[in-house]
């Protein structure tokens, strides 16, 4: 399989149910840097729908089958984001995102230790319109 | 007598593998332009990197056959500020660094390049390092795997790192630790591919400017290199390199007789498949000139 | 009671599939926007055509129980002059048809549609099509198979060969042959949608042409139509489809109570990946079509 | 494995050799129908590389790993060129190309019996920059 070149895939966007509640939607990120890395070195991402944005504090991160919030996925030792593995955010809003189309905007914020701390974190940005369908 | 090796490391095809290149497209695009060996990333291109499937690793053992290709370099790193409230031990970093040795020689490559964490604007490496590499020596010769950091801008040759390298290899009196020279230290003229996630400020400080490290620091550390990746960023429709001087590195390395693999490292803008022709293009450049080269010496 | 199902034909990625979308992605996507149904062409999606490895028979088998898809039309073609000198014959056309329901059968399908060379400029079929499907009648029973040539734009519902095509239902009584409806027959306004490979004239003739069918045509024919392929063009950022009247089509085959298949076939311009989400935007559309149009009646 | 996205493919654009010569080039093309089709109904490809044309008849076709000159192929029964498969064209040139970039040019005619005679064949064109390395 291969993934989207744009970083925000089409497949994978989607709201999310608990039980009978709409709770929030979802974004399937492919890896923007050229290597993989420990899921500690990711310091969150900004997500901006139709204007509308949340912080990198946020979003809830699911790599390799278990969720983490940004601040767990700081301290964890033993998960990545892979390059041929998407990374899952969600973002919590109550009723989710109307079926349509929607400018979505992701701002990724990575580590690099062998960058100087003056640089970092890196910041990779991706923006286009996807399709919510349910 | 210097006998030149040309690869190509999956870096050059960022972005476009696992998007419009799959790894078998890769190495068979590597295979079409006569080139022999393949350098990876561990942490980029092993699926499931540390612990890769063994149906993976017979794949990959089934297409280096297919494609008759070596693994000649395999790309580590020692991240040593993973956590924000403490930096790595020498005890993890050491257990990191052997776990990539090991992987590294179980792909069957024989060079790794661990790249280590940074303490200053000068790029100092965390001062970890010099314990970890020298508890993997043992390790490492055991493995036949030469342990080999990358001499990268905007650290050129005459630097305190480099110094404090060469003095391990002599203190160590090791021929498991050597020097990876990144060609970007001999960038002649700005670049302005963009460079994905860095700040204009760091791309200011670290990739744009020209190095121009001469060539005669090349000749003074050569001894010691046992691996080049040949780093470029845009290669014209004339095949004319506009940053990287290949007629000279080519020069000195076949007058010094320094042998090895010269490694393709694209890192012009991602475009897709832009990556592909440009390497093509890079071992067309690389071999007229080695031809003529040949012809003056 | 109208049971409208959805799915996507493979044709819909034409362009990307092979190149930014393997067999495996365009099921993945299909199964994300909750479809079940897929539609191939096995000229173009059979690896090996018309004789695949039973090793890709597995994986197809394989990947429908992932993705929980259903194989639903098989795309076929009787190409009646495949040489400059001479037409096929009955007899070719009868293996070439019995081949192909065969190999859809083996797949999985239930509805195979064969697309039979033309003998003018108002698009009437080769004369061996009607021998070709009588012979072919009793393996599509014994195999469980509809067969049900495409009827498509520029052909409206008014027109001898449907007629034709309806004589023939009538004459053998089987109920193996019916009609498949590409909704391009309905097309409202002009697409400037580009149709690689096809003059401008073929394409002012064909595909620009809105042809408009009125509802009350499908109406008529509808009792004889076992399957629709969704064609369309561009659906824009409002969930607004230009060219095709969803809203009238979905109300004429609920308030008709037709059942069966809307298999999507975008034929929009080929950039990488806009077929992808405009597949994804037809189906978000058609679903909220259908739930207005099932608080209406 | 997938295929470059353009008809033409950087991988496989190379020269050919005879013995000790160099007899022509050859290119590597993807299917630009959205079927594969059976040879007969490959019309031909006219080629040009930095201005020098070919006409239709004079590449010759490597499919399926049998070679055919296009009046062969025409009236060939058995061989395909599929979606996911390469053809190999050769044009003959002695000496071959310059090692380095070229500017090539191909129209692919495909007949589809589908289609009334009087727009046939289709004729499929791509052109794109690609390098020779031997
Ligand atoms: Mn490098
Ligand atoms: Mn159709």
């Amino acid at each position: 399989m291969v993934l989207e070149r744009e970083l925000i895939q089409s497949r994978g966007f989607r709201n999310v149910q608990e039980g009978a509640d709409t709770v929030g939607f979802e974004i399937a990120l492919r890896m923007p840097n050229y290597r993989g890395v420990w899921g500690s070195l990711i310091d969150g991402v900004a997500v901006t729908v139709d204007g509308q944005e949340w912080t990198r504090e946020v979003p809830r991160w699911t790599l390799q089958g278990r969720t983490f919030s940004i601040q767990e996925l700081r301290q964890s030792t033993n998960v990545r984001w892979q390059l041929d593995e998407v990374a899952t955010v969600m973002v919590p809003l109550a009723g989710g995102l109307a079926v349509g189309v929607h400018d979505v905007r992701v701002d990724i914020a990575l580590h690099a230790p062998y960058i100087p701390a003056e640089f970092q974190p890196s910041i990779f940005t991706s923006q286009r319109k996807v399709t919510v369908l349910a | 007598m210097s006998n030149l090796k040309y690869g190509v490391s999956l870096y050059s095809y960022t972005g476009d593998i696992n998007t419009v290149l799959t790894l078998e497209d890769a190495m068979a695009q590597i295979a079409d332009i006569g080139a022999t060996g393949i350098e990876i990333l561990g942490e980029g291109h092993v699926p499931n990197y540390p612990e890769p499937s063994t149906a993976w690793i017979d794949q990959w053992y089934g297409l280096l056959e297919k494609y008759q290709l070596e693994p000649t370099n395999y790309g580590s790193w020692i991240d040593s500020s993973m956590w924000r409230d403490r930096d790595l031990t020498a005890d993890e970093g050491t257990g990191m660094l052997a776990r990539d040795l090991r992987l590294a020689h179980r792909l069957g490559f024989t060079s790794i390049r661990p790249k280590i964490g940074v303490v200053s604007m000068d790029l100092r490496p965390h001062p970890i390092w010099e314990e970890v590499i020298e508890r993997n020596l043992d390790l490492a010769a055991e493995l036949d795997l030469i342990i080999c950091p990358e001499i990268h801008a905007p650290t050129p040759i005459k630097h305190p790192v480099v110094d404090e390298y060469i003095a391990f290899i002599e203190r160590t009196g090791s021929k498991n630790f050597r020097l990876l020279i990144d060609t970007g230290i001999f960038q002649k003229a700005i670049t302005t591919a963009k460079h994905d996630g860095l700040s204009e400020e760091a791309q200011e400080e670290g990739w744009r400017k020209p190095l121009a490290v001469p060539m005669s620091d090349l000749v003074d550390v050569l001894p010691y290199v046992s691996f080049i990746q040949a780093k470029f960023f845009d290669i014209d429709d004339d095949l004319v390199d506009g940053q990287i001087p290949w007629r000279e590195i080519l020069q000195t390395l076949k007058k010094n007789e320094w042998s090895g693999y010269l490694s393709s490292e694209y890192e012009g803008d991602r475009l897709p498949y832009r990556s592909i022709e440009q390497v093509r293009r890079q071992h067309a450049l690389l071999h007229r000139l080695e031809a003529e080269i040949a012809g003056t010496l």
